[in-house]
């Protein structure tokens, strides 16, 4: 596709869609969202860069692979448990700190983990079927 | 002490991760992957050890306390389980890394055996339904994966008959699940098991039929088995091994947990019609062994056959007869995956899995045949091997509960056993070979052997010194009858209010 | 409510089931897909359905001051969509590459095949295509191609 | 006694290595170690004779009541002592016989491992272990019987033998447990003590034919009595060994040792009595068929194994001593002529009676030997086999019926006694296969003892009169007094009658080729006995298993799921119109406009997926059913899972469209199944139905309470449903996660290999 409003509108909506999703993940605490939601939402961005540029492009804005991305997030999400180990409780316990008054605690980092990983999977079933 | 319940699950999850995101080196991953099943197997016993000596350990995820956070819960049914799936895991692993070629092994074959083996321990260690639906999930989702992996074609074709039938029996168990949750508004076993008690018997018993049909594909029993069949021997040999030793075994466990925990309303109704449905297995299972021709094949009707024992054990609902389903479970996974490990050799140095095409081995690989002997006849239930007493104590209990028939049963499958297993050793060992010896694959087979060699001297050992075996067993069974026991040690001090 | 919504619940399964029992591989997984709706829908009822306000707590308050959907089904039935999402993709494809390998989507014909060499790693041990029965060879004309061929006959 | 047996396994193991070092002197060492064994049982006569009975026992698996309990009393030794002292020279023999084999080591290993089986089975006290060695023994000899195993027809024996004995087997173990139910112990020296309570239980009958199927298949007994001659594949030295002292007498010593405490009743009486005689009548009818040296003495082990038979049914104190005196004899003398038999063979490369002759000068000691056994064979004095003989007819003389087959038995094989002994022996030389030679020590020296022994003990009957032969004793389960004589003191009854069997047996001999061919002729269409019904189980049960399972398991994805789903209807439904589970249903109609028109929506979205003809109308369908659904999810105030129900709809209408631009179009199926609708339709209206139910209970909120309680102050977020999914189930979505992780990775590899290919 060499539509040049098209590539413009889509480098713009790639900014603004990954804006949103980490909006999205970041409320999904106390509004609907979250990592999943969030996820998708940026997947469907890089998608939408693949369809107008290419895998292949889409592969090097990504900078890591979908693979990464899912091993990155599956391991943020695993060591999110482990936080428990310092407060000495079973693993996934929630730990929290107030940072100028917000609230940040391990289940928002493993919602953060969940994000990753929902991108890398989509990405990767999206380029998988796209190359093939 | 709460996060060792968590280890047999976080262990293999982590290496999975760890091998998703930087595993390219293959070298690198083996080993990787060797290191992390020894630590699992090490976490097997540590868990058992721990709860031979302590009782049930119960585990609150995330701090929240049980019914309402989820509850993994090891009792020693479940601590032998997960002990298993690392000896298992472990052997496999060994296996591996000289079954599993390069090409598999770039396509992922390690992180998701992981993620298998994380699955498996996850079905044997939670405490929660729809935790469990979960667990069942990511092993249904890896053993897929594995099943397939290279996509030639008999795995193509049968992978479909294995996954969609299994997505169907999925989408039943969540069926069931989602009903449950509708008639008590918990998802916790133990608490379910509490409050089902209070419930109209009738409406749980329907209820229960549907576990029973969902468990019951996992299981692989009569008639809802045709996936096993289809599918086990589709893939490489270590893989099939590892199906065979945990994969059926989840789909018993989850229903001896049901059946012993949650649906003993009215085991007039529901054991029978396990009784009825263990006897069905165990014939059709050996009957279809007795047709084939194909190792692999006689093997995994023989997968069947023997689970029809398990059940039997579970339908008398007596100690002894959980002592024999225990005991059953623990020899099959061993043996059964070691005589898959075994076939995967037959076919390195004999050439084929076909009978007809094979031959001679006795002579030109002997230690090859005394390791398939000790463990066919092992499986065959000749004494003194771990599955005789296997056979003795499910005979014995179904002698006590007056289950004649169905011992009458279990005796001739016995019989037919003995026949298909000979027929391997016959055509396999003894018959001369037709054609010349296939080349000797380049490099050494012995990675192969070991692992089988260990195991086999595992149905050895558990044959020669089964009291201490037995005890376990006992004591596993003692646990299982007294379903208190359980509610008590997850709902702690919650046990006195009203549901 | 819960009464209609529980009997589009047995439409789905009754379709889906149906749509499960037909040849093409194709349906049984739009056969699935009703059947996974219908169950997260199940599952939904099973918690008892309400229009009263989302599983939301107001800024300000420590817990809800007025009656709230039940939250729990909620998380479940989305734990289920998410995993009967990743299984039914890959149901898919394996229907795809086994089209692509085997040449049918049809899974009498394909239960029917008989299994050329074994589920060996190396895809080399394959018999040659000469030696091989119809079915087992790679179709040699190009998938789309092959569907017209089938559809002009029938 | 159990170190012993220990030692003997030891031996076992280590012989294919050991072999290696001594070469062919290790058959010596062998026969050596295994007279040392003798001597060590002879030790406890003097004691055992006095009614000692010697104990030991270790723990094993005491929970079940399962010991490693051994005793000795005057049968245990017996058999111990033939054990022992015949396998001596068996393995002396074998050593010759085998010599230059390769595999030798190996040979060693079965046999001496199969020796220290019969030996545990003869001493063990637990009911278990002895079944244990039972098996055991059915296990080294399928691979004795199949040594020579690039023969098809030694495989089919040896599967034969093993198949029988262990379908037998399996009966037995069952019958072990329900006695071992019935008497609360295992212990067999328990038993006797118990005999009354036993012989009262209701489950005595059932339990008494189960132990005795295991007995008589053992035993080779009518009409399991076709897998003996057929074992004959085995190589000699086995034969010998199996078929005098060990694995078919292992079937008498259970009979024996059980009977104190099951004897003595109707039904013992009747089964053993008709199986003795009934194998006693064929197989001696049968042996004058054969010329195989081999098999005509398998046939002579069968009618003796029958006399032993019906010896115990009748139970008599008499009959007992005759049982174990005729059983001395037997052994000694069958192992003699096995042994002399493969002598010949391997000697002459023949052991057709029809293609030997006037060895007696290339084999004088065998010509002995083999004279002097099969007189014991015959019956003739001055032997131990007389002896026997005529306490048997003494014991047998109050059943008249047992008594003519005992008779006519025996003068059939005096008959194949003199086809034994004579026809290779005299007569002109024919035309042997191979040039006679000499044969070497170790093929002549047990024959020729063993078949002295029979004459020795026959003229000084007090040598065995000395010990008291403690067996009867042991059998009768009291003391017995008595003594031997060789020749009586007057014309008995049985004297008579052994006239009668030596004349009838002459007679049966003058016509003996007319009887052969005879014989020969009908045998085909006397085909119909158990060996039949055996062959056509082996060649019918693959086919059969073969129709079952595809009659069972279909061909089919489609006709699998059919049945699964069938199955599941058809049982969900009987067990809720068992428990009336749908009773009383609870429907709440109130609906708003919207909301019926989504549900509608739906509703058709998903009939028109199984009514649509095109891939794009199936998809269009589907995904009117997913976004309905959503809205669904909108209506009933779940925001979260209406945003990710139409997410994910999206992403799968995607995917779907991606996938199905490479499917071909759809066919339309054959027709419409009405089976496949019933069962559809069915399952819909089920679950409906136990959902409608299950509403009607009132709901217990408690879980839901907590989290909406806990949510801000435990949890610290707003929306519930994110607390759950990250914080208190947040196990589930871990899980969840992984399984999205191997579904891409599956994804990925399924369609990785075909890029690489282009």
């Amino acid at each position: 596709m060499n539509s040049v409003i098209l590539k413009t509108g889509t480098r713009l909506l790639l900014a603004l869609l990954l804006l949103l999703s980490v909006f999205l993940l970041l409320r999904g605490h106390n509004m609907p969202g979250g990592g999943f939601i969030g996820g998708l939402v940026a997947a469907a961005a890089f998608a939408l860069y693949g369809i107008a540029f290419g895998v292949e492009a889409a592969r090097y804005v990504l900078r890591l692979s979908p693979q990464q991305l899912i091993g990155t997030g599956l391991i943020i999400a695993i060591i999110s448990g482990f936080f428990a180990l310092f407060s000495n409780t079973s693993f996934l316990t929630g730990q929290w700190i107030t940072l100028a008054n917000l609230k940040l605690g391990t289940p928002l980092l493993f919602d953060v983990g969940v994000y990753f990983l929902v991108i890398g999977v989509v990405l990767m079933m999206i380029f998988a079927l796209e190359s093939a | 002490m709460s996060w060792l319940l968590v280890l047999p699950i976080i262990i293999p999850l982590v290496t999975a991760a760890v091998l998703f995101a930087f595993g390219k080196r293959t070298e690198w991953q083996k080993n990787f992957s060797f290191a992390s099943t020894l630590f699992l197997l090490l976490t097997g016993i540590l868990l058992l050890v721990q709860v031979a000596k302590d009782g049930i350990l119960v585990a609150q995820m995330g701090s929240w306390r049980a019914p309402f956070g989820i509850s993994l819960v090891a009792d020693l049914l479940s601590a032998i389980m997960v002990l298993i799936t690392g000896v298992m895991g472990f052997a496999i692993a060994i296996y591996a890394r000289k079954d599993i070629g390069p090409r598999l092994e770039h396509l992922g074959f390690h992180p998701v055996y992981h993620v298998l083996l994380a699955g498996i321990n996850g079905a044997f260690i939670t405490g929660d339904l729809f935790n469990l639906y979960v667990w069942f999930e990511v092993l249904l989702i890896s053993s897929f994966v594995l099943l397939t992996l290279g996509g030639n074609k008999a795995q193509l074709k049968g992978g479909v008959h294995y996954v969609l039938i299994n997505l169907f029996s999925s989408l039943l168990f969540l069926t069931a699940i989602g009903i449950l949750y509708g008639l008590t508004g918990t998802l916790n076993m133990a608490d379910l098991a509490r409050q089902l008690a209070g419930l109209p018997a009738g409406l749980v018993t329907t209820v229960a039929i549907l576990f029973l049909i969902a468990f019951g594909v996992k299981a692989a029993v009569f008639p809802l088995f045709f996936w096993l069949p289809s599918s086990y021997h589709t893939p490489p040999m270590a893989t099939t091994a590892i199906f065979a030793a945990m994969l059926s075994k989840v789909g018993v466990y989850a229903l001896v947990r049901a059946f012993t925990l949650l649906f003993t309303q009215d085991p007039g109704y529901t054991h029978n019609l396990l009784a009825w449905i263990a006897a069905l297995t165990m014939f059709t299972g050996v009957l279809g062994a007795a047709a084939q021709t194909d190792i692999r094949k006689i093997l995994s009707f023989h997968s069947i056959s023997q689970i029809g024992y398990m059940i039997m054990g579970l339908a008398l609902f007596s100690s002894l007869g959980f002592i024999g389903a225990v005991f059953y479970i623990v020899h099959h996974s061993i043996v059964k995956a070691s005589l898959f490990l075994v076939a995967g050799l037959i076919k390195r140095e004999g050439g084929s899995f076909e009978l007809s095409e094979l031959g001679g081995l006795y002579k030109r690989k002997p230690l090859l045949a005394v390791l398939f002997l000790i463990l066919a006849f092992s499986l065959a239930g000749f004494p003194p091997l771990s599955g005789f007493w296997a056979k003795l104590i499910v005979i014995r209990a179904g002698l006590e509960a007056e289950a004649y028939w169905l011992v009458a049963v279990s005796l001739v499958v016995g019989l037919l056993t003995i026949y298909s297993m000979t027929k391997i050793w016959q055509a396999v060992f003894w018959k001369p070979a037709e054609s010349e010896p296939v080349k000797p694959v380049a490099g050494s087979l012995r990675p192969l052997y070991m692992p089988i060699a260990g195991l086999a001297l595992v149905t050895l050992m558990i044959g020669f010194f089964a009291q201490p075996f037995y005890v376990l067993a006992e004591s596993a069974a003692s646990q299982l009858l007294n379903s208190q026991l359980y509610i008590s040690s997850v709902l702690g001090d919650l046990i006195g209010a009203k549901p | 409510m819960e009464t209609a919504i529980i009997l589009l619940v047995g439409v789905l399964i009754s379709c889906g089931l149906y749509l499960m029992l037909e040849r093409n591989l194709l349906r049984f997984i739009f056969g699935l897909i009703l059947l996974s709706n219908g169950v997260n829908l199940l599952i939904m009822t099973a918690g008892r359905l309400t229009r009263a306000a989302p599983s939301l707590i107001p800024e300000g308050e420590y817990a809800p001051v007025a009656e709230l959907a039940n939250a729990l089904p909620q998380a479940l039935v989305l734990t289920a969509i998410v995993i009967g999402f990743g299984l039914t993709v890959f149901a898919l494809v394996l229907i795809l590459r086994a089209y692509e390998r085997l040449g049918t989507t049809d899974g009498d014909e394909l239960s029917q095949m008989i299994e050329g060499e074994d589920g060996d790693d190396t895809s080399s041990k394959f018999p040659s295509s000469q030696q091989a029965p119809d079915y087992i060879r790679e179709p040699k004309i190009n998938p789309p191609v092959l569907s017209q061929v089938r559809e002009s006959k029938l | 006694m159990f170190l012993g047996v220990l030692l003997v396994f030891l031996l076992a193991f280590t012989s294919p290595f050991v072999i290696r070092i001594l070469g062919i002197r290790y058959a010596w060492f062998l026969g050596l170690a295994a007279f040392g064994l003798t001597v060590y049982f002879a030790s406890f006569l003097p004691a055992v004779s006095n009614g000692a009975i010697v104990t030991e026992q270790f723990a094993w698996l005491p929970s079940l009541g399962i010991n490693l309990s051994f005793h000795l009393d005057g049968l245990s030794l017996l058999f111990a002592l033939l054990i022992s002292f015949v396998g001596g020279f068996i393995m002396i023999y074998a050593g010759g016989y085998l010599k230059g084999d390769q595999t030798l080591g190996q040979f060693y290993l079965i046999l001496l491992s199969f020796m220290a089986a019969m030996l545990g089975l003869v001493l063990s006290d637990n009911l278990i272990v002895m079944f244990i060695f039972w098996e055991l023994t059915s296990l080294t000899s399928y691979f004795l019987v199949a040594y020579k195993h690039s023969y098809e027809s030694s495989r089919n024996s040896a599967l034969q033998a093993l198949l029988v004995t262990g379908s037998g087997g399996l009966a037995m173990l069952a019958g072990f447990l329900l006695l071992g139910n019935i008497a609360g112990s295992y212990q067999i020296s328990a038993l006797v003590a118990q005999a009354e309570l036993i012989q009262s239980s209701n489950l005595f009958a059932p339990m008494l034919i189960l132990v005795l199927l295991g007995a008589l298949t053992k035993s080779a007994q009518f009409p399991f009595h076709f897998w003996l001659p057929n074992a004959m594949a085995a190589p000699t030295p086995v034969s010998a060994y199996l078929h005098s002292a060990t694995m078919v007498k292992a079937g008498i010593y259970l009979m024996a040792r059980l009977n104190p405490a099951l004897g003595g009743g109707s039904l013992w009486f009747w089964l053993l009595g008709i199986a003795g005689a009934l194998t006693v009548l064929s197989a001696g009818i049968l042996a004058l068929k054969q010329t195989d040296l081999k098999k005509l003495l398998a046939y002579s082990t069968l009618v003796a194994l029958g006399m032993l038979t019906m010896l115990l049914a009748v139970g008599t104190s008499a009959a007992v001593k005759a049982a174990m005196v005729f059983l001395l004899a037997h052994s000694l003398y069958k192992a003699a002529l096995f042994m002399a038999a493969g002598t010949i063979d391997h000697q002459t490369g023949s052991r057709d009676i029809r293609e030997i002759a006037g060895l007696r000068k290339a084999l004088p000691v065998t010509a002995l030997a083999i004279l002097l056994a099969s007189m014991s064979l015959a019956g003739l004095p001055p032997k131990l086999g007389f002896i026997g003989k005529e306490l048997a007819y003494e014991a047998l003389i109050v059943q008249p019926f047992f008594l003519v087959a005992a008779v006519l038995a025996n003068a059939a094989m005096l008959v194949v006694a003199v086809l034994v002994a004579i026809r290779p022996f005299w007569g002109r030389t024919l035309k042997a296969p191979r040039a006679v030679k000499g044969a070497p020590l170790s093929l002549y020296l047990g024959p020729i003892v063993l078949a002295s022994l029979g004459l020795i003990f026959a003229i000084f009957p007090d040598l065995i009169e000395l010990s008291k032969l403690p067996a009867v004793a042991a059998v009768l389960g009291k003391p017995y007094e008595f003594s031997l004589y060789l020749f009586p003191s007057s014309f008995t009854a049985a004297l008579w009658l052994s006239i009668i069997t030596v004349i009838l047996g002459l007679g049966l001999y003058l016509i003996w080729p007319r009887v052969f061919a005879l014989l020969n002729r009908i045998s085909p269409q006397l085909d119909i006995g158990p060996a039949k019904a055996y062959a056509l189980f082996i060649t019918y049960l693959p086919k059969a298993a073969k129709a079952a399972t595809k009659l069972i398991q279909g061909e089919t994805l489609r006709r699998n799921l059919g049945v699964m789903m069938a199955f599941s209807v058809l049982l969900l439904g009987f067990t809720a119109f068992r428990y009336n589970a749908f009773a009383n249903p609870q429907f709440s109609w109130s609906l708003n406009a919207y909301e019926l028109f989504v549900v509608l929506l739906c509703a058709a979205g998903a009939v028109a997926t199984v009514l649509a003809r095109t891939k794009l109308m199936a998809v269009t369908a589907l995904s009117v059913v997913g976004f309905s659904v959503a809205l669904c999810f909108i209506l009933f105030a779940a925001p979260d899972l209406a945003i990710t129900q139409f997410m994910v709809e999206t992403l799968l209408v995607i995917i779907v469209v991606l996938v199905m631009i490479r499917l071909p179009e759809l066919r339309r199926e054959r027709s419409f199944s009405f089976l496949n609708a019933v069962i559809a339709v069915g399952a819909g209206a089920l679950i409906t139905g136990l959902m409608l139910s299950v509403l009607n209970n009132p709901f217990n909120p408690a879980l839901t309470q907590f989290f909406e309680a806990e949510s801000v102050p435990g949890g610290f977020g707003r929306n519930i449903v994110n607390v759950i999914l990250v914080d208190f189930r947040a196990i589930d979505t871990l899980g969840e996660i992984v399984v999205l992780a191997v579904a891409a990775l599956g994804v990925m590899s399924l369609l990785r290999p075909k890029k690489e290919k282009s």
